[in-house]
Protein backbone atom coordinates (compact mmCIF):
# COMPACT_ATOMS: atom_id res chain seq x y z
CA UNK A 1 0.00 0.00 0.00
CA UNK A 2 1.52 3.39 -0.97
CA UNK A 3 1.94 5.48 2.38
CA UNK A 4 1.69 9.19 0.70
CA UNK A 5 0.01 10.36 -2.09
CA UNK A 6 0.50 14.35 -2.96
CA UNK A 7 -2.21 14.65 -5.65
CA UNK A 8 -4.62 17.45 -7.41
CA UNK A 9 -7.81 14.69 -7.50
CA UNK A 10 -9.97 14.23 -4.94
CA UNK A 11 -10.02 10.96 -2.68
CA UNK A 12 -12.56 8.57 -1.03
CA UNK A 13 -12.01 9.06 2.92
CA UNK A 14 -14.41 5.88 3.14
CA UNK A 15 -12.07 3.35 0.40
CA UNK A 16 -9.31 4.98 2.52
CA UNK A 17 -10.83 3.33 5.94
CA UNK A 18 -11.56 0.33 4.24
CA UNK A 19 -8.20 -0.19 2.61
CA UNK A 20 -6.35 0.89 5.44
CA UNK A 21 -8.07 -2.28 7.70
CA UNK A 22 -8.56 -4.90 5.12
CA UNK A 23 -6.94 -8.04 5.43
CA UNK A 24 -5.86 -7.26 8.80
CA UNK A 25 -7.34 -9.01 12.11
CA UNK A 26 -4.66 -7.17 14.33
CA UNK A 27 -5.41 -4.30 13.43
CA UNK A 28 -8.02 -3.22 16.37
CA UNK A 29 -8.54 0.45 15.39
CA UNK A 30 -8.58 3.33 13.08
CA UNK A 31 -8.09 6.82 13.84
CA UNK A 32 -8.53 9.06 10.70
CA UNK A 33 -8.57 13.23 9.51
CA UNK A 34 -10.16 14.64 6.75
CA UNK A 35 -9.06 18.35 6.39
CA UNK A 36 -11.81 20.59 4.63
CA UNK A 37 -11.33 24.01 2.99
CA UNK A 38 -13.00 26.61 5.14
CA UNK A 39 -15.27 29.64 4.19
CA UNK A 40 -13.83 31.10 7.10
CA UNK A 41 -15.37 34.14 8.33
CA UNK A 42 -12.36 36.01 9.38
CA UNK A 43 -11.14 37.68 6.70
CA UNK A 44 -14.53 37.29 4.59
CA UNK A 45 -16.04 34.75 2.39
CA UNK A 46 -13.54 32.48 1.27
CA UNK A 47 -14.40 31.87 -2.45
CA UNK A 48 -11.97 29.27 -3.25
CA UNK A 49 -8.28 28.18 -1.67
CA UNK A 50 -5.16 27.34 -4.18
CA UNK A 51 -2.50 25.23 -3.18
CA UNK A 52 0.65 25.36 -4.12
CA UNK A 53 3.33 22.77 -3.14
CA UNK A 54 7.20 22.26 -3.56
CA UNK A 55 7.14 18.56 -5.29
CA UNK A 56 9.75 16.07 -4.52
CA UNK A 57 10.18 18.15 -0.72
CA UNK A 58 6.75 17.37 -0.38
CA UNK A 59 6.98 13.57 -0.74
CA UNK A 60 9.84 13.10 1.01
CA UNK A 61 8.58 15.45 4.20
CA UNK A 62 5.45 13.61 4.58
CA UNK A 63 7.26 10.51 4.44
CA UNK A 64 9.93 11.42 6.89
CA UNK A 65 6.69 12.46 9.28
CA UNK A 66 5.46 9.08 8.93
CA UNK A 67 8.70 7.44 9.75
CA UNK A 68 9.01 9.28 12.93
CA UNK A 69 5.19 8.45 13.73
CA UNK A 70 6.40 4.53 13.47
CA UNK A 71 9.23 5.43 15.95
CA UNK A 72 7.21 7.02 18.55
CA UNK A 73 4.10 4.78 18.41
CA UNK A 74 2.55 0.98 18.19
CA UNK A 75 1.15 1.49 14.54
CA UNK A 76 0.26 -0.59 11.69
CA UNK A 77 -1.20 1.09 8.16
CA UNK A 78 -0.64 4.59 7.58
CA UNK A 79 -1.90 6.35 4.74
CA UNK A 80 -1.35 10.09 4.21
CA UNK A 81 -3.54 12.05 0.87
CA UNK A 82 -2.69 15.91 0.27
CA UNK A 83 -4.19 17.55 -2.63
CA UNK A 84 -2.69 20.81 -4.18
CA UNK A 85 -4.47 23.37 -7.02
CA UNK A 86 -7.63 25.35 -6.72
CA UNK A 87 -10.32 23.87 -4.08
CA UNK A 88 -13.85 25.33 -3.15
CA UNK A 89 -14.98 25.63 0.28
CA UNK A 90 -16.34 22.10 2.26
CA UNK A 91 -13.92 20.71 -0.24
CA UNK A 92 -11.55 18.29 1.09
CA UNK A 93 -7.72 18.97 1.61
CA UNK A 94 -6.00 16.04 3.23
CA UNK A 95 -6.40 13.16 4.85
CA UNK A 96 -4.49 11.08 7.20
CA UNK A 97 -5.61 7.35 8.96
CA UNK A 98 -3.70 5.06 10.86
CA UNK A 99 -4.34 1.84 11.90
CA UNK A 100 -3.13 -0.27 15.33
CA UNK A 101 -3.67 -2.81 17.81
CA UNK A 102 -5.29 -0.21 20.83
CA UNK A 103 -6.94 3.09 20.09
CA UNK A 104 -4.50 5.23 21.63
CA UNK A 105 -1.37 4.72 19.45
CA UNK A 106 -3.81 5.10 16.22
CA UNK A 107 -5.32 8.25 17.68
CA UNK A 108 -1.88 9.55 18.72
CA UNK A 109 -0.30 8.83 15.44
CA UNK A 110 -2.73 10.55 13.65
CA UNK A 111 -2.96 13.90 15.38
CA UNK A 112 1.09 13.75 15.21
CA UNK A 113 1.48 13.50 11.91
CA UNK A 114 -1.31 16.45 11.03
CA UNK A 115 0.38 18.19 13.61
CA UNK A 116 3.94 18.04 11.80
CA UNK A 117 2.31 18.26 8.57
CA UNK A 118 1.11 21.60 9.11
CA UNK A 119 4.66 23.19 9.76
CA UNK A 120 7.13 20.59 7.99
CA UNK A 121 5.23 19.98 4.90
CA UNK A 122 5.94 22.63 1.93
CA UNK A 123 2.22 23.74 1.50
CA UNK A 124 1.10 27.20 0.75
CA UNK A 125 -2.19 28.35 0.21
CA UNK A 126 -4.07 31.67 -1.02
CA UNK A 127 -7.27 32.44 -0.48
CA UNK A 128 -9.66 34.22 -2.92
CA UNK A 129 -12.18 36.08 -1.45
CA UNK A 130 -14.65 39.36 -2.89
CA UNK A 131 -11.76 41.38 -1.43
CA UNK A 132 -8.91 39.81 -3.69
CA UNK A 133 -6.37 37.24 -3.04
CA UNK A 134 -4.32 36.87 0.09
CA UNK A 135 -1.71 34.27 1.07
CA UNK A 136 -2.67 32.79 4.23
CA UNK A 137 -0.65 33.66 7.20
CA UNK A 138 0.70 30.41 9.28
CA UNK A 139 -0.56 29.96 12.87
CA UNK A 140 1.23 30.75 15.79
CA UNK A 141 -0.87 28.04 17.26
CA UNK A 142 -0.06 25.10 14.94
CA UNK A 143 3.86 25.56 16.12
CA UNK A 144 2.85 25.56 19.71
CA UNK A 145 1.11 22.23 18.90
CA UNK A 146 4.10 20.88 18.33
CA UNK A 147 5.19 21.29 21.76
CA UNK A 148 3.37 18.68 22.85
CA UNK A 149 4.88 16.11 21.55
CA UNK A 150 8.42 17.36 22.27
CA UNK B 1 29.79 26.25 -8.06
CA UNK B 2 26.39 25.94 -9.62
CA UNK B 3 23.27 26.07 -7.92
CA UNK B 4 19.54 25.73 -8.11
CA UNK B 5 17.70 27.95 -6.48
CA UNK B 6 13.64 28.27 -5.85
CA UNK B 7 11.35 30.30 -4.49
CA UNK B 8 7.72 29.72 -3.36
CA UNK B 9 4.58 31.53 -2.67
CA UNK B 10 4.58 34.65 -1.67
CA UNK B 11 8.05 34.55 -1.73
CA UNK B 12 7.95 33.67 -5.25
CA UNK B 13 5.49 36.17 -6.12
CA UNK B 14 7.50 38.93 -4.59
CA UNK B 15 10.45 38.24 -6.42
CA UNK B 16 8.67 37.27 -9.94
CA UNK B 17 10.55 34.25 -10.12
CA UNK B 18 9.91 30.86 -9.77
CA UNK B 19 13.30 29.38 -10.00
CA UNK B 20 16.93 30.45 -11.10
CA UNK B 21 20.25 29.22 -11.76
CA UNK B 22 23.33 31.08 -10.06
CA UNK B 23 27.08 30.72 -9.93
CA UNK B 24 27.73 30.53 -6.01
CA UNK B 25 29.71 33.74 -5.84
CA UNK B 26 33.30 33.16 -3.70
CA UNK B 27 33.01 33.25 0.36
CA UNK B 28 29.19 32.13 -0.28
CA UNK B 29 29.51 29.34 2.02
CA UNK B 30 26.34 28.78 3.91
CA UNK B 31 22.63 29.71 3.06
CA UNK B 32 22.10 32.53 5.50
CA UNK B 33 24.94 33.84 2.89
CA UNK B 34 22.92 33.10 -0.08
CA UNK B 35 20.12 34.68 1.11
CA UNK B 36 22.14 38.12 1.85
CA UNK B 37 23.32 37.93 -1.23
CA UNK B 38 20.23 37.06 -3.25
CA UNK B 39 18.64 40.09 -1.35
CA UNK B 40 20.93 42.52 -2.76
CA UNK B 41 18.80 41.47 -6.34
CA UNK B 42 15.89 40.23 -4.19
CA UNK B 43 14.66 42.46 -1.42
CA UNK B 44 11.91 40.28 -0.85
CA UNK B 45 14.15 37.56 1.11
CA UNK B 46 15.54 40.48 3.23
CA UNK B 47 12.25 41.81 4.42
CA UNK B 48 9.92 38.80 4.36
CA UNK B 49 8.80 37.52 8.05
CA UNK B 50 9.81 34.47 8.90
CA UNK B 51 11.86 32.88 5.86
CA UNK B 52 12.52 29.42 5.81
CA UNK B 53 15.01 27.55 3.52
CA UNK B 54 15.41 24.26 2.32
CA UNK B 55 18.63 22.52 0.76
CA UNK B 56 18.23 19.37 -1.24
CA UNK B 57 14.88 18.93 -0.09
CA UNK B 58 15.47 19.43 3.68
CA UNK B 59 14.20 22.34 5.84
CA UNK B 60 17.68 23.75 7.03
CA UNK B 61 18.90 26.46 9.49
CA UNK B 62 20.96 29.05 8.22
CA UNK B 63 24.21 27.73 8.98
CA UNK B 64 23.67 25.50 6.54
CA UNK B 65 26.48 24.52 4.19
CA UNK B 66 26.57 24.67 0.63
CA UNK B 67 27.96 22.50 -2.28
CA UNK B 68 27.92 22.28 -6.21
CA UNK B 69 24.96 21.62 -7.42
CA UNK B 70 22.64 22.06 -4.42
CA UNK B 71 19.30 22.78 -5.02
CA UNK B 72 18.10 25.93 -2.59
CA UNK B 73 14.50 26.90 -1.94
CA UNK B 74 13.49 30.20 -0.02
CA UNK B 75 9.72 30.05 1.56
CA UNK B 76 7.43 31.56 3.75
CA UNK B 77 6.28 29.07 6.43
CA UNK B 78 4.14 26.68 5.21
CA UNK B 79 0.24 26.63 5.99
CA UNK B 80 -0.95 23.23 4.74
CA UNK B 81 -3.06 20.81 5.96
CA UNK C 1 -29.13 14.57 11.80
CA UNK C 2 -28.89 11.62 14.72
CA UNK C 3 -26.65 11.65 16.51
CA UNK C 4 -26.71 8.19 18.11
CA UNK C 5 -27.00 5.14 16.97
CA UNK C 6 -27.19 1.39 18.53
CA UNK C 7 -27.73 -0.93 15.85
CA UNK C 8 -26.93 -4.78 14.87
CA UNK C 9 -26.46 -3.76 11.24
CA UNK C 10 -23.19 -2.18 9.75
CA UNK C 11 -22.34 1.16 9.20
CA UNK C 12 -20.56 2.90 6.18
CA UNK C 13 -17.32 5.34 7.81
CA UNK C 14 -17.17 6.64 4.18
CA UNK C 15 -20.74 7.66 4.24
CA UNK C 16 -20.57 9.16 8.08
CA UNK C 17 -17.67 11.24 7.48
CA UNK C 18 -19.49 12.65 3.95
CA UNK C 19 -22.85 13.32 6.11
CA UNK C 20 -21.33 15.30 9.33
CA UNK C 21 -19.34 17.27 6.83
CA UNK C 22 -21.75 18.09 3.80
CA UNK C 23 -22.99 21.15 3.82
CA UNK C 24 -21.17 23.09 6.31
CA UNK C 25 -18.16 25.61 4.63
CA UNK C 26 -17.60 25.96 8.56
CA UNK C 27 -16.08 22.83 9.34
CA UNK C 28 -12.53 22.38 8.30
CA UNK C 29 -11.76 19.03 10.37
CA UNK C 30 -13.05 15.81 10.93
CA UNK C 31 -12.01 13.22 12.80
CA UNK C 32 -13.05 9.91 13.15
CA UNK C 33 -12.54 6.58 14.87
CA UNK C 34 -13.46 2.89 13.85
CA UNK C 35 -13.23 -0.09 16.41
CA UNK C 36 -12.63 -3.45 14.42
CA UNK C 37 -12.97 -6.67 16.21
CA UNK C 38 -9.39 -8.05 17.01
CA UNK C 39 -8.35 -11.77 16.44
CA UNK C 40 -5.92 -10.62 19.74
CA UNK C 41 -3.33 -13.58 20.15
CA UNK C 42 -3.16 -13.25 23.99
CA UNK C 43 -5.90 -15.63 24.64
CA UNK C 44 -6.35 -17.75 21.21
CA UNK C 45 -7.79 -16.86 18.33
CA UNK C 46 -10.95 -15.26 18.52
CA UNK C 47 -13.20 -16.94 15.74
CA UNK C 48 -16.41 -14.53 16.58
CA UNK C 49 -17.58 -11.85 19.27
CA UNK C 50 -20.73 -11.15 20.76
CA UNK C 51 -21.73 -7.72 21.85
CA UNK C 52 -24.27 -7.20 24.54
CA UNK C 53 -25.75 -4.54 25.53
CA UNK C 54 -28.42 -2.64 27.97
CA UNK C 55 -31.32 -1.45 25.40
CA UNK C 56 -32.39 1.99 26.47
CA UNK C 57 -29.70 2.65 28.91
CA UNK C 58 -27.12 2.33 26.29
CA UNK C 59 -28.66 5.03 23.53
CA UNK C 60 -28.85 7.26 27.02
CA UNK C 61 -25.48 6.93 28.10
CA UNK C 62 -23.71 7.90 24.46
CA UNK C 63 -26.27 11.16 24.90
CA UNK C 64 -24.86 12.07 27.60
CA UNK C 65 -21.22 10.82 26.75
CA UNK C 66 -21.91 13.43 23.42
CA UNK C 67 -23.29 16.50 25.59
CA UNK C 68 -19.97 16.28 27.80
CA UNK C 69 -18.31 16.60 24.84
CA UNK C 70 -20.06 19.45 23.68
CA UNK C 71 -19.53 21.25 26.96
CA UNK C 72 -15.75 21.26 26.73
CA UNK C 73 -15.29 21.60 22.93
CA UNK C 74 -16.19 23.61 19.81
CA UNK C 75 -17.48 20.96 18.00
CA UNK C 76 -20.27 21.22 15.26
CA UNK C 77 -21.57 17.50 14.52
CA UNK C 78 -21.04 14.62 15.96
CA UNK C 79 -21.72 10.55 14.68
CA UNK C 80 -21.56 7.39 17.14
CA UNK C 81 -22.66 4.57 15.97
CA UNK C 82 -21.80 0.96 18.39
CA UNK C 83 -22.67 -2.18 17.03
CA UNK C 84 -24.26 -5.27 18.95
CA UNK C 85 -24.73 -8.57 18.43
CA UNK C 86 -22.30 -11.13 16.85
CA UNK C 87 -19.22 -10.03 14.76
CA UNK C 88 -16.52 -11.58 13.42
CA UNK C 89 -12.88 -10.65 12.98
CA UNK C 90 -11.94 -7.37 11.17
CA UNK C 91 -16.11 -5.94 11.22
CA UNK C 92 -16.93 -2.97 12.55
CA UNK C 93 -17.82 -2.53 15.69
CA UNK C 94 -17.77 1.14 16.95
CA UNK C 95 -17.74 4.53 14.69
CA UNK C 96 -17.34 7.99 16.53
CA UNK C 97 -17.15 11.07 14.09
CA UNK C 98 -17.03 14.86 15.05
CA UNK C 99 -16.22 18.15 12.97
CA UNK C 100 -15.18 21.38 14.67
CA UNK C 101 -13.87 24.54 12.79
CA UNK C 102 -10.17 23.45 14.03
CA UNK C 103 -8.33 20.05 14.36
CA UNK C 104 -7.45 20.26 17.80
CA UNK C 105 -10.94 20.04 19.23
CA UNK C 106 -12.35 17.39 16.54
CA UNK C 107 -9.14 15.10 17.47
CA UNK C 108 -9.73 15.79 21.28
CA UNK C 109 -13.49 15.21 21.52
CA UNK C 110 -13.72 12.34 19.17
CA UNK C 111 -10.72 10.38 21.71
CA UNK C 112 -12.81 12.03 24.39
CA UNK C 113 -16.19 10.14 23.33
CA UNK C 114 -14.07 7.09 22.67
CA UNK C 115 -12.37 6.81 26.23
CA UNK C 116 -15.99 7.65 28.01
CA UNK C 117 -17.44 5.32 26.00
CA UNK C 118 -14.92 1.96 26.77
CA UNK C 119 -15.89 2.59 30.58
CA UNK C 120 -19.66 4.25 30.30
CA UNK C 121 -21.25 2.70 27.57
CA UNK C 122 -23.61 -0.16 28.92
CA UNK C 123 -21.59 -2.98 26.47
CA UNK C 124 -20.26 -6.18 26.54
CA UNK C 125 -17.84 -8.38 24.98
CA UNK C 126 -17.72 -12.29 24.97
CA UNK C 127 -15.13 -13.88 22.88
CA UNK C 128 -15.59 -17.05 20.66
CA UNK C 129 -12.52 -18.83 20.39
CA UNK C 130 -11.22 -22.47 20.09
CA UNK C 131 -10.91 -23.32 23.83
CA UNK C 132 -14.65 -22.01 24.56
CA UNK C 133 -16.46 -18.90 25.07
CA UNK C 134 -15.65 -16.15 27.53
CA UNK C 135 -16.43 -12.80 28.67
CA UNK C 136 -13.65 -10.25 27.93
CA UNK C 137 -12.95 -8.54 31.23
CA UNK C 138 -12.65 -4.90 31.61
CA UNK C 139 -8.90 -3.06 30.61
CA UNK C 140 -7.48 -1.08 33.74
CA UNK C 141 -5.98 1.15 30.75
CA UNK C 142 -9.70 1.95 29.84
CA UNK C 143 -10.02 3.24 33.37
CA UNK C 144 -6.62 5.17 33.38
CA UNK C 145 -7.78 6.97 29.98
CA UNK C 146 -9.87 8.81 31.77
CA UNK C 147 -7.74 10.27 34.23
CA UNK C 148 -6.34 12.56 31.22
CA UNK C 149 -9.91 14.27 30.82
CA UNK C 150 -10.21 15.22 35.04
CA UNK D 1 -43.12 -1.31 46.70
CA UNK D 2 -41.86 -3.03 43.28
CA UNK D 3 -38.54 -3.10 41.66
CA UNK D 4 -37.65 -4.44 38.10
CA UNK D 5 -34.45 -5.94 38.67
CA UNK D 6 -32.14 -6.58 35.65
CA UNK D 7 -28.57 -8.48 34.87
CA UNK D 8 -26.45 -8.33 32.07
CA UNK D 9 -23.44 -10.41 30.85
CA UNK D 10 -21.41 -12.77 32.88
CA UNK D 11 -23.71 -11.63 35.90
CA UNK D 12 -26.51 -12.85 34.30
CA UNK D 13 -25.20 -15.99 33.06
CA UNK D 14 -24.20 -16.83 36.55
CA UNK D 15 -27.77 -16.31 37.98
CA UNK D 16 -29.32 -17.69 35.30
CA UNK D 17 -31.53 -14.61 34.97
CA UNK D 18 -31.85 -11.87 33.17
CA UNK D 19 -34.07 -9.65 34.53
CA UNK D 20 -37.14 -10.65 37.65
CA UNK D 21 -39.44 -8.02 39.42
CA UNK D 22 -39.60 -7.81 43.47
CA UNK D 23 -41.24 -6.39 45.85
CA UNK D 24 -38.69 -4.50 47.71
CA UNK D 25 -38.05 -5.86 51.24
CA UNK D 26 -39.02 -3.82 54.50
CA UNK D 27 -35.54 -2.20 55.34
CA UNK D 28 -33.68 -2.24 51.97
CA UNK D 29 -33.26 1.63 51.23
CA UNK D 30 -30.32 1.59 49.09
CA UNK D 31 -28.76 -0.28 46.01
CA UNK D 32 -25.79 -1.67 48.08
CA UNK D 33 -28.58 -3.40 50.82
CA UNK D 34 -30.21 -4.71 47.69
CA UNK D 35 -27.35 -6.21 46.38
CA UNK D 36 -27.18 -7.83 49.72
CA UNK D 37 -30.25 -9.00 49.88
CA UNK D 38 -30.40 -10.86 46.83
CA UNK D 39 -26.84 -12.12 47.03
CA UNK D 40 -28.86 -14.43 49.65
CA UNK D 41 -30.40 -16.27 46.32
CA UNK D 42 -27.94 -14.86 44.01
CA UNK D 43 -24.29 -15.46 45.11
CA UNK D 44 -22.97 -13.69 42.25
CA UNK D 45 -24.00 -10.67 43.31
CA UNK D 46 -21.62 -10.98 45.90
CA UNK D 47 -18.60 -12.91 44.55
CA UNK D 48 -18.59 -10.62 40.91
CA UNK D 49 -15.14 -9.00 40.42
CA UNK D 50 -15.87 -5.03 40.46
CA UNK D 51 -19.87 -5.38 40.22
CA UNK D 52 -21.44 -2.12 38.82
CA UNK D 53 -25.03 -0.96 39.23
CA UNK D 54 -27.33 1.44 37.29
CA UNK D 55 -30.88 2.43 38.28
CA UNK D 56 -32.97 3.84 35.76
CA UNK D 57 -30.44 3.47 33.12
CA UNK D 58 -27.56 5.76 35.29
CA UNK D 59 -24.75 4.40 36.97
CA UNK D 60 -24.95 4.78 40.32
CA UNK D 61 -22.79 4.04 43.61
CA UNK D 62 -23.96 1.76 46.27
CA UNK D 63 -25.25 4.25 48.26
CA UNK D 64 -27.84 5.42 45.70
CA UNK D 65 -31.42 5.40 47.18
CA UNK D 66 -34.45 2.97 45.71
CA UNK D 67 -37.85 3.88 44.61
CA UNK D 68 -40.73 2.36 44.04
CA UNK D 69 -40.67 1.39 40.22
CA UNK D 70 -37.51 1.48 39.95
CA UNK D 71 -35.41 -0.36 36.92
CA UNK D 72 -32.26 -1.54 39.28
CA UNK D 73 -29.52 -3.01 37.06
CA UNK D 74 -26.84 -5.08 38.00
CA UNK D 75 -23.44 -5.91 35.55
CA UNK D 76 -19.49 -6.67 35.27
CA UNK D 77 -17.52 -3.83 34.29
CA UNK D 78 -18.27 -2.53 30.83
CA UNK D 79 -16.07 -3.62 27.73
CA UNK D 80 -17.28 -2.11 24.55
CA UNK D 81 -15.88 -0.09 21.46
Amino acid sequence: MQEVSVQQADFDPGAEIAALSADDAEAGAVASFVGLVRRDKHHGDVVAMTLEHYPGMTEQALAEIVTQARERWQIRRVRVIHRFGRLLPNERIVFVGVTSGHRHDAFAACEFIMDYLKTRAPFWKKEETPAGARWVDARESDDRALDRWK
Amino acid sequence: MTLKVLYFASVSEAIGLTAETIDLPAGVTTVGALRQRLGERHAALLTAKNLRAAVNRQMCGWDAPLADGDEVAFFPPVTGG
